[in-house]
Parts: C-alpha cells; sequence; structure tokens
C-alpha cells in the first residue's frame, strides 16, 4: 500500500503553509479531505479532495435491479435515507404509471418529516460538538433516538430504512405509531427552546456564526447550491413547494426564506425548519387514511425506454435522480444530483480568507455529509 | 455470542504472543492486573467515514452511553488512543490512509470491524471497483460485530466482547524495544 | 477541642523525633523528602478525584450517568486510566527534535509542582511560608507556557505548531489580568504572604470585606484562570475540532499523561489560589452578629473548609466547560485586551481607594 | 415561459438544433461548436435567464458519449435539458462552462474523473475522486477491472 | 457616552446569555431524574427490542424440526449482494418424479445488509427476520451460517 500523493505535503513556498485537513479529521464528519494554504491563521485557498468514500453506487446500479438499487440509496446521505428511497420510488412510480394509495402517501409524508427533523437534530449536536461546546450533542440525541425507535417499530432499523418501495411503503404502521410521535412532537415542541437557550441565545455562538462565511445570492445560484444552504441566501428552492409531489400541495406549511447568507442564517433557517416539518407532522397525524399501504407492483421492474429525472427535498436540498432506461430490468445510467457535492462546491468560495476557526463554523453550518458527495 | 459471562468462555484461549513469539505460561497476577486496566479504558479513535459513525455517535449519546464503561475520552489523534473503531466502507483510496493510521498508534491497540462493509465489504462486495473487500486485509482485526449499520447495543456488546477477549490475553510486554519505523 | 488539632504539633514532633537520630543536615534533607512525597501523593490523590469529578459532572449535564462499571459507581475508573497510560509505549515522531520532546511534559509539570509549594490546607499546615507567596505563585506559573512552546514546535507536526502558539498567545495574555485580580485583594489585605493574607480574613472573607472590587475581582479571576489552563470555553490550544489534539497530538502513554497530569494540578492550584485570597482559605464562615452560629461554624476541622471551597471552584471551571462552545483566537485577545484588562485597572483604582479611605470592612 | 414558447424561442434564435420530448423536460439537442454561444445566450437572455445549472452529467451509449445539461430558472422556474453528442472515443473533449455557472467546475470534474471526458480551459481539471494513479474510466461501458466480482 | 452605555450593555448582555445556558445545565445536573441511560448489559432482561427489528434472517422450524423451504432459489436471486447460497439435491420420490430437496441454506451475516427483500420474495414465507442482535464474533469465519437445522426436513404440503 504506498501512501497516495496528496497524502504527500507539498513543499511549502515560503510564507505559506499547508495543511492536511485531512481524511479523518472530527470537523469533517466523514472523510473529506481539504488541502489549504494558509497564512499564519487565515486561510488563503481551499482545494477539496474526494474520493475517500466513493464507492461507485452508480456503476453498481447499472448492474442491479430497480428494486434492489433503491435500498442502495440510503446508504449515500444516511440521514436522509427515507427520501433518498421516496426519490427512486417516485421515478419508478412515475415511470409505471402507477397509482400510490392515499394512505401510502401520508405515511410517506410523515416518515419522511421525521427524518427531517432527526436530520436537522443530529446537525444542531454537531455544530454545536464543532464550536467546542460538547453539551449539545447529548441534548440532540434525546428527541432523536426517540425517532429513531418510532423508525424501528415500523420499519425495522434505525438508519437505513428500505421502508419506501415503488408503490408505497414496505409492512403498515406500528399499532402506537400515532401515540408515540404525538408525544415526541408535545415534548420537542418545549424542548425546541432549550436549543435557544443553548447555543441561539449564547454569545460566544453567535461572535463565532454571525458576519462569517458570507454566500451572496448570485454565487449561490451560480453554484447550484440548494436547501437551508440556499435559502439561507436568498432563494426559494424548495422542491416540497416548487414541484410538490405525494401530496405535499395539500399540507400548509411556509417555506423558510432569509436572506442574510452568513452562517447564523443557516443555522436559523434550520432551526425554523425543524418547526416546520413538525407542523405538517400536527396536520397529518390525527388524519391518516385508512386503505391498503402499497400499490401491487410486479415482481421484475422494467421501465419503458426514454430518460426521467425524479427531484425530491432532502434535509441537505434537492435530490435529483436521473435515469436512463433502454427497457431490460437493469437501469442503462443512473446519476444521482446529490445536494451535498453543489454545496460543497460553496465552502471554497465561503471560507476564503476567513480563520481556520471560522472554517469550522462554516463547515458546521454547511452540514455536508460526505458519502453524498463521493458516492 | 450472548453476553452473559459464561459463554464468554468460548474463547479460543490466548491471543498474543509477546514480542520475541514466545507464549506466556500463564496469566500472572501483574497481567491481570495490566489486563484490568487496559480493558476498562478503551480510549476509541475518532474514525467514522459513513452511516456506521452515526450508530457509533447514537452509542455514545446519552441513551445507550458508552461513558459508562470509560470509552467517552474519543482522542482526536491516533497517538493516543488505543482502540480503532472502523465504522463505515473502506475504499482502496483510503486504504493506506488506515494503515498509516493504524501504524502511528502506540501499542498494544486494538481493532473493531463495524458492520458489514468492515467485515467483507457488505452491500458494495459485487459490482464494485473500489472498495476493499473486508478491513482485515488491511489491518489485523480483534472483534467483528456484522449489521447494517449493527444497533449502538451490538456496538457495545462487541466492545465488551473485546473487553473480555483483553483480560484472557496475555499483557503486551514489550520486552526488546523495537525500532521504530513511523511513517 | 480534639477537632482542631494543630498540624503544628505534629510536624513538631516528627522534628524532634527525626533530629533525635540523625545530625542537622540529615534532617532537613529527610524531612524535604518527606514533604515531596507528601506533596505527589495530595496531587495525585486530588488528579484521581478530580478526574472523577469532572467525567461525573459532566455526566449528569449531559442526561447520562458517566463511569460506572469499573468499581462500584465507576470509582476506580480513574485509576485504570492512570495504569493503562503507563503500560503504553511512548512515541517519538521522526522529525521530532528530540531532546525538546521528551523534555517538554516533564517542565510543565515540574513547574505546577513548583507552585504548591506556598500555599498553607491548615492551621499548621504549610510548606514553606513565603513573604511573596501570591507573587511567586504566578511568576512560577508563567514558566509552564514555556514547556507547552517546546511541545509545540518540537513535534514537527503543524497542528501542534498551531496549538503551541495559539496557547502561548493565550496564556501570555491572561496572565496579566490573572495577576491584577489578585493585587486588587492584596492592595486590600497590605500583605503578598499566603499566610497572612488568610489570617488578615479571620473577621470575613475578603469577597464580603472587600464588596463590590472584590467580587469584580474574583469573576475576572476565575475567567481568566480558566483561559490560563486552556480550558474550555478557551481551549484553543488543544482545540479537538480545529487542530485535532493540539500541542500534545504527537505525545502518548507516559508523556501524554504528564500533560493530563500537569492540566489536572493546574486547576487545582489555580482554585487555591482563588480559595486563598478571595474565599478566605482555612477560614470558617462567621457572620459578624450571630456568635451562636460562628461558634457552631468552627466545630467543622479547617481542612475541610479548604478543600470544600476549593471543590466549588473547580465545580465552576468544568460548569464552563460543559456549557459553553469556543471562541475564536481574535475574539479571545480582544476579550483580554479590550474588557479584562482595562476594566482590573480601574478595578484597582477603586481598591485603592477604598483602602486609602478606609471603606472596606 | 412554458415548454412551446421555449421552443419557437430557439427555434427562432437557433435553427440548427434538434428538439425531444421527454415526460419531464423539453430536450434541446446541439452540436459541439454551437455549445458554448447557445449557453452563454440562454444564460444571458432576460427572456430565458436559465441561471441554474442544477445537474451536468454524461451517459455512455458505447459508440458515442452523451454530455447533458439541466438547466433551470430561478425567476420564470422552467427547465430545459439540452445534450451534446461526443462520436471521439479516444480523446473526448468539450468546452467548459465554467465561466458562465460556478457549479460546472465539480461536476465537469466528476465526468472527467468517471468518463474521461476532458474540458478545455477548465480552471482546475484534475481526477478529483480516482486520484491520479487510477487507470482507467470505471463509468465507461467497456471498463474492465479486477477488482469487480460477478456473483 | 453612548460608546460607553453600549460597551457596558454589551458585557451585560454578554453576561445574561450566558447565565442562561449555565442555568439549563445546572437545571439537568441538579435533577437526575432527566437521566435517560439504560445501562445495556444489566437491562438485558428488561431490554425493549421492537418485534420488526432486522437482527438475524431464520428459517422457520415448526416443532417436528420441519421447515417451509422448497430450494427454490428466489431469495437468493433477488438478494442485492449475494449472502445467500442454497444448495439442493435432486432425488427420485416414490411415483418417479423428480423432485429438489433443499441440502444447505447457507447464510453469511457478514455480508447481509438486512434489506429483508429475500423475505418478501419467498413464496413459501419459509424464512422471517428475527430481533436478536448480538452476533459479535472474533473470527470472520463464524459469521457464515447454515440456517437449516441437522436433520429437518421439508414440511409436508398436504396439511395446508
Amino acid at each position: 500500500m504506498e501512501i497516495p500523493k496528496q497524502l504527500i505535503p507539498l513543499e511549502d513556498t515560503p510564507g505559506e503553509f499547508v495543511i492536511n485537513v485531512g481524511p479523518q479529521h472530527p470537523s469533517t464528519h466523514g472523510v473529506l479531505h481539504l488541502r489549504i494554504k494558509l497564512d499564519g491563521e487565515k486561510i488563503l485557498e481551499i482545494e477539496p479532495h474526494l474520493g475517500y468514500i466513493h464507492r461507485g453506487i452508480e456503476k453498481i446500479s447499472e448492474s442491479l435491479g430497480y428494486r434492489q438499487s433503491i435500498y442502495l440509496t440510503s446508504r449515500m446521505d444516511y440521514l436522509s435515507a427515507h427520501m433518498n428511497n421516496q426519490a427512486c420510488s417516485l421515478l419508478v412510480e412515475k415511470g409505471l404509471q402507477i397509482e400510490v394509495p392515499d394512505r401510502a402517501k401520508a405515511i410517506r409524508i410523515l416518515m419522511v418529516e421525521l427524518q427531517r427533523l432527526a436530520s436537522h437534530q443530529l446537525w444542531w449536536g454537531s455544530a454545536g460538538l464543532d464550536m467546542g461546546a460538547v453539551s449539545p450533542f447529548f441534548f440532540a440525541f434525546r428527541e432523536r433516538e426517540q425517532i429513531l425507535e418510532i423508525f424501528e417499530e415500523t420499519c425495522g432499523t434505525r438508519l437505513t430504512m428500505n421502508y419506501i418501495t415503488p408503490g408505497g411503503v414496505m409492512n403498515d404502521l406500528h399499532p402506537d405509531f400515532v401515540k408515540k410521535v404525538k408525544a415526541l412532537i408535545k415534548q420537542f415542541k418545549v424542548n425546541i427552546h432549550e436549543y435557544d437557550k443553548l447555543l441561539t441565545g449564547n454569545i460566544i455562538f453567535q461572535k463565532r456564526t454571525q458576519n462569517v462565511g458570507f454566500l451572496p445570492r448570485d454565487l449561490a445560484i451560480s453554484l447550484g447550491a440548494s436547501g437551508p444552504v440556499a435559502r439561507a441566501s436568498g432563494i426559494s428552492c424548495d422542491i416540497r413547494k416548487l414541484h410538490p409531489y405525494d401530496g405535499y400541495e395539500k399540507l400548509d406549511f411556509s417555506e423558510i426564506v432569509m436572506d442574510k447568507g452568513d452562517s447564523f442564517t443557516r443555522y436559523l433557517v434550520r432551526i425554523e425548519e425543524m418547526k416546520q416539518s413538525m407542523h405538517i407532522i400536527d396536520q397529518l397525524i390525527d388524519n391518516i387514511p385508512e386503505g391498503d399501504y402499497r400499490a401491487r407492483v410486479k415482481g421484475i421492474i422494467r421501465l419503458p425506454e426514454g430518460e426521467y429525472y425524479q427531484r425530491v427535498e432532502t434535509a441537505r436540498g434537492e435530490l435529483g435522480v436521473f435515469v436512463v432506461s433502454d427497457g431490460n430490468k437493469t437501469p442503462y445510467r443512473i446519476k444521482y444530483r446529490t445536494p451535498n457535492f453543489s454545496n460543497l462546491g460553496a465552502l471554497q468560495y465561503i471560507a476564503k480568507d476567513s480563520k481556520i476557526g471560522d472554517l469550522v463554523a462554516i463547515m458546521a453550518t454547511l452540514d455536508l455529509i460526505i458519502p453524498d458527495i463521493d458516492r | 455470542m450472548g453476553v452473559t459471562e459464561d459463554n464468554l468462555n468460548t474463547f479460543p484461549g490466548e491471543v498474543y504472543r509477546d514480542d520475541a513469539g514466545q507464549a506466556n505460561f500463564f496469566v500472572t497476577s501483574i497481567d491481570k492486573l495490566a489486563n484490568w486496566a487496559r480493558s476498562n479504558s478503551l480510549w476509541p479513535l475518532t474514525f467514522g467515514t459513513s452511516c456506521c459513525a452515526i450508530e457509533m455517535m447514537s452509542a455514545a449519546s446519552a441513551k445507550y452511553d458508552w461513558s459508562r464503561f470509560g470509552f467517552e475520552v474519543a482522542r482526536a489523534t491516533p497517538r493516543q488512543a488505543d482502540l480503532i473503531i472502523v465504522a463505515g466502507t473502506i475504499c482502496t483510496k483510503m486504504a493506506p490512509v488506515l494503515k498509516r493510521l493504524y501504524n502511528q498508534m502506540a501499542n498494544p491497540k486494538y481493532v473493531i470491524a463495524m458492520g458489514s462493509c468492515t467485515i467483507s465489504g457488505g452491500p458494495f462486495y459485487y459490482y464494485s471497483y473500489s472498495v476493499v473487500k473486508g478491513v482485515d486485509t488491511i489491518i489485523p482485526v480483534d472483534v467483528y460485530i456484522p449489521g447494517c449499520p449493527p444497533r449502538p447495543e451490538a456496538l457495545l456488546e462487541g466492545m465488551m466482547a473485546l473487553q473480555a477477549k483483553i483480560k484472557k490475553s496475555r499483557a503486551y510486554v514489550i520486552d526488546s524495544p523495537k525500532t521504530k519505523q513511523e511513517e | 477541642m480534639i477537632l482542631m488539632i494543630g498540624f503544628k504539633d505534629i510536624t513538631l514532633w516528627i522534628h524532634q523525633m527525626l533530629s533525635g537520630y540523625l545530625n542537622p543536615g540529615w534532617v532537613v534533607a529527610s524531612e524535604a523528602l518527606l514533604v515531596g512525597l507528601a506533596m505527589i501523593l495530595l496531587v495525585v490523590i486530588m488528579a484521581v478525584a478530580m478526574i472523577y469529578m469532572e467525567r461525573k459532572v459532566a455526566g449528569f449535564m449531559q442526561l447520562r450517568l458517566g463511569p460506572m462499571r469499573v468499581g462500584l459507581w465507576g470509582s476506580m475508573q480513574a485509576f485504570a486510566d492512570v495504569l493503562k497510560l503507563l503500560l503504553k509505549e511512548c512515541l517519538t515522531p521522526n522529525g521530532a527534535d528530540k531532546l525538546l520532546f521528551s523534555l517538554a511534559p516533564f517542565v510543565v509539570l515540574t513547574v505546577s509542582f513548583l507552585a504548591l509549594a506556598p500555599f498553607s490546607f491548615a492551621p499548621g499546615l504549610q510548606l514553606w511560608d513565603l513573604n511573596i507567596g501570591v507573587l511567586y505563585i504566578s511568576a512560577v506559573s508563567s514558566i509552564g507556557v514555556i514547556g507547552i512552546l517546546m511541545a509545540g514546535w518540537s513535534s514537527n507536526n503543524k497542528y501542534s505548531l498551531l496549538g503551541g502558539m495559539r496557547s502561548g498567545a493565550q496564556i501570555v495574555s491572561y496572565e496579566l489580568s490573572a495577576g491584577l485580580s489578585i493585587i486588587a485583594i492584596v492592595i486590600m489585605c497590605g500583605s503578598l504572604s499566603i499566610h497572612d493574607i488568610i489570617l488578615s480574613q479571620s473577621d470575613g472573607w475578603w469577597i464580603f470585606k472587600g464588596h463590590l472590587p472584590a467580587m469584580f475581582a474574583f469573576v475576572v479571576f476565575v475567567i481568566a484562570s480558566t483561559a490560563e489552563l486552556n480550558r474550555a470555553p478557551f481551549d484553543l490550544a488543544e482545540a479537538e475540532q480545529e487542530l485535532t489534539a493540539g500541542f500534545h497530538t504527537e505525545y502518548s502513554g507516559m508523556q501524554f499523561a504528564m500533560f493530563f497530569l500537569a492540566e489536572y494540578t493546574n486547576m487545582f492550584i489555580v482554585s487555591m489560589v482563588g480559595t486563598t485570597v478571595f474565599l478566605g482559605g482555612w477560614m470558617p464562615f462567621h457572620i459578624v452578629g450571630f456568635e451562636a452560629f460562628n461558634h457552631l461554624m468552627d466545630y467543622v476541622p479547617s481542612f475541610i473548609w479548604f478543600f470544600g471551597k476549593t471543590f466549588f471552584i473547580l465545580f465552576l471551571i468544568m460548569w464552563f466547560r460543559w456549557t459553553f462552545p469556543r471562541m475564536r483566537i481574535d475574539q479571545l485577545l480582544k476579550l483580554e485586551w479590550k474588557y479584562l484588562l482595562p476594566l482590573s485597572i480601574i478595578n484597582i483604582v477603586i481598591a485603592a481607594f477604598i483602602t486609602i479611605m478606609g471603606w472596606h470592612f | 415561459m412554458s415548454k412551446e414558447e421555449l421552443k419557437a424561442y430557439l427555434e427562432v434564435n437557433f435553427p440548427t438544433c434538434k428538439f425531444e420530448d421527454t415526460i419531464d423536460f423539453p430536450v434541446v439537442i446541439v452540436e459541439q461548436g454551437q455549445l458554448l454561444s447557445l449557453l452563454k445566450s440562454l444564460r444571458e437572455a432576460p427572456s430565458t435567464d436559465f441561471d441554474l445549472l442544477f445537474c451536468q452529467t454524461a451517459v455512455d451509449y458505447k459508440t458515442r458519449f452523451e454530455v447533458i445539461y439541466h438547466l433551470s430558472s430561478t425567476t420564470f422556474r422552467h427547465d430545459l435539458v439540452v445534450k451534446v453528442l461526443l462520436d471521439d472515443r479516444e480523446h473526448p473533449e468539450l468546452e467548459s462552462i465554467f465561466s458562465i455557472w460556478k457549479a460546472a467546475e465539480l461536476f465537469e470534474n466528476e465526468i472527467f474523473d468517471l468518463f474521461g471526458i476532458r474540458f478545455l480551459n477548465h480552471p482546475n481539471l484534475r481526477r478529483i475522486i480516482l486520484g491520479d494513479e487510477w487507470q482507467g474510466y470505471p463509468l465507461r461501458k467497456d471498463y474492465t477491472d479486477a477488482n469487480i466480482l460477478i456473483p | 457616552m453612548k460608546a460607553l452605555f453600549r460597551y457596558f450593555s454589551s458585557i451585560f448582555s454578554a453576561f445574561k446569555s450566558l447565565w442562561t445556558g449555565m442555568r439549563l445545565t445546572f437545571y439537568y445536573l441538579s435533577h437526575p431524574k432527566t437521566i435517560l441511560t439504560q445501562q445495556y448489559p444489566e437491562n438485558r432482561k428488561t431490554l425493549y427490542i421492537p418485534e420488526a427489528f432486522k437482527g438475524e434472517v431464520v428459517l422457520i422450524h415448526d416443532e417436528n424440526n420441519e421447515h417451509g423451504c422448497t430450494a427454490c432459489r428466489m431469495c437468493e436471486m433477488t438478494c442485492p449482494n449475494g449472502t445467500i447460497k442454497i444448495t439442493s439435491i435432486t432425488e427420485e420420490t416414490e411415483d418417479g418424479k423428480k423432485k429438489k430437496i433443499l441440502d444447505e441454506w447457507i447464510y453469511n451475516l457478514g455480508m447481509c445488509t438486512f434489506c429483508a427483500q429475500c423475505i418478501e420474495a419467498c413464496p413459501q414465507n419459509a424464512i422471517k427476520m428475527q430481533n436478536t442482535f448480538e452476533h459479535s464474533v472474533y473470527d470472520r469465519k463464524e459469521l457464515i451460517k447454515k440456517l437449516n437445522h441437522p436433520g429437518s426436513k421439508l414440511k409436508s404440503t398436504k396439511k395446508i
């Protein structure tokens, strides 16, 4: 095993000091490798190196059936596993013109919004951890564990659920699903104020994140940023509003758009989005329509020839699944347009000539998931 | 492998041979003390590549709380860590980095392979061109924890199995100072 | 009262017993040895107690239990950690500057042991009653920075170099306001020696007697000493998220244990200084009017008072760590130079004015 | 602008390109030479204002490559797919559109790494994912590798 | 004067915001009831693992050691990552028909990703997911399991 070339430090030109915020680093939440050119504490230039977790999911999916490759997607952005499976299921349903029963649609939205809550909670915990405050991490996991237990009872696994399949959902809701979700929402509505007390209101956190890492609106559009990162810079790009799917058009929830564009606004957008998700769950939890939870789908799925594109709003932005099908049971080409790939592009422009402390603050509020970038 | 004390005895006996390769005859009281200290303060390296790292984080969270075992001091540098939990897929580009991290760790060091991706390449065994098919092809592994991702309790059970293994093994006595071939 | 057995007569008895056998030169040497052993024993016991307390306080603050399985309620956890660190292999990286690399932990540890000398734990129990006690402590504890810079520079690792530089800037600047806050009390008390400071507080602790300037000096002292210890919210030197482990990235095994022990000893020293100067050392808590209450307070032995107050300040420092995020390096220095320093200088002027006018009790 | 208006607008300005229609988006197929000018005008023209390139990918049809640009507009909310066909399989080359959309930098790095399509005047073209020692381009249909196991 | 006022008010608001954070952590320190740790090894008996949890694939054997698997290998084909290997022997039954009998149902726990597609694909519902989770081993070979118990044979289908 020889050491890859990037890890051997370049000879430092005088005055410049290149450090590897290497593949194994606590604040990169995974294996992102940034080579940063420093001048003292100030960052001159950032060059991301990817591929440390590139598993070739697109190449694997070319030799797996549709139903089998869908479950691989929850290994990409593991904090929005439901949304990834939902994107592929919607695409297959659009291809085969399958009509999903209403109960399945309601269950899907409930699961997706619970997953968004769980993902934002983990983001909030790890954002606090990156800034040095250790306690928020444990408060964030208090509600997240309850959500994972709800998932466990219905879908069978905690993190990489293989629950949303073409035609509906894998199995029906657990009997006390409604009771537990209601208890969770009631408790979290109270506890979200603790989030404000611990981090949002904290003067040290505000000083660390305000006016740090500005992402102007036109740069965000030109970079293709999406999700809370883009909405904090004033772009309204919530796919649940623009191209509603699975019954989102019937629900009333507001899209959070703020336009200051610094790290603190990205933080506030996500906190508000958690409240919106709870609002959606409140509307749906009491009137889940009856009926069967899954439409009849043939064993082997063959999409008619042509190109399909399906967009879904995950916790981090717009996930697009682009399939070129030539009619037989495996897709000819699958391309996953993942939100973190474009949000990573923003990192090089935002973090220029800021300090190392700011780099950690910016990466905490960009909320990057590395397997989503490398696929 | 259940957790109760008795069925941990199925463990096949001594594991470590000391530097010169001889197996010590019996676990002396010094070894017992050293093994007690080592097994009760395993400091994991913060090393997580993908989904299993999230389950490792929830094992560290308040509900499962591995700080009861004394694991919560997660050191970021390989120098001070003595346990590396390989959590998540290891790709061919990541393999030399993992090998380098393993070499930088101070002896006695232990490895836990957590999740199907590390045990055998899991979902990426077939058809993938860039996944290492099993971490034990790169570094020696002490405990394998199957699951995708394994529950936090399964991770705790695996760590207790590692503790049992350390308690049963010879204390790793460095008698001949090794040449430090350091990357 | 049997409780108030003076430690003075124990030390006197030992002195007579020793001089009975040996000639005076040997007596001093053996006493020095005995005292050294006592100090090391005290520091080790306190370090283990503090490690256990830190992990339990952190656990309970974060909705979890903390160490539970090693010994009863996890009490043996700290012993397991220290013993394991003893048995680990000590690595020195290739390009490291061998001499400085291995010297740094010893410098940091000996400095914190040096600063233990002038403290008085109980009426007779004082190692060495310097007449410049407090000045000696802050002078000696500022040498610790050299050990950290040595560690940062010599381990040939970019992260530790950054960590070393940051902690150098931080400790040097926070020495100022820590010293100034102690001076405010010394003005009121009139003497530098620890023994006199404690005796002057027999009718009331300085934090109550010196009312406004003393309380402000106490707040500045706690903030500045947390910064001097490199502990959160000022732990930029070993910021885990930014510089993996700051200046002690390359240390492992016993060398890292020395940094670990030095950090806890410094914490112990800083809280002892706070106790002696602000909270009246081993003086029991007296309220001027209530004689019965004061009499009751005297039953509690004096060293319990001393260690109780020390653990209160330790708890304060730990409480900061588990609540606040980390500051950025420029905010940290801005806080010192723009907020703490001017305010402590104003505080000294007020304290001097009050002592001249005699308004303090 | 709806699909028909878009088609009418493009027919007027760019007669030489063909049109298709998939379930989701109107598709425009354009030659390699005309690509940059078409995309620049789509970007700058006030009536179309395609300021968001949300996906750029490539497909290997064994005989030829196809580079697909998914464009959208945040003001008019209409989408368009632009396709370019590359027939040369040994050294496929294409101009980089980093000058129009900054998102293209990472997309093109990934396409170069997995397909081998070089992009001219790209700011920092490198094998971002697989590293420089990797032989061959995995996402091509004719890619063979001993590491790949078939059950 | 305004700058001085702003200087002191910023200090005061800073202290107030820090104090609210400290009050919160002290509340959790002083209320041990809020601790939610489940001490895993001690609470092994009362541990609640939901019934639907996918822990391990198991071949269902009824009381007289019969299973329902007819070795049709549907599960082996739908498994995305090839963790199931089924070997079958063809046997002559009394009326001369060739019949496939399950010989070995090899299940590689180390490669399984618990997606439960095999259970959905099995026409005879012969396999199900169990919610046991304690599988950590010292040796990788122990993870390759043979699911059909020794001496078990096919359930006689006439009864259903």
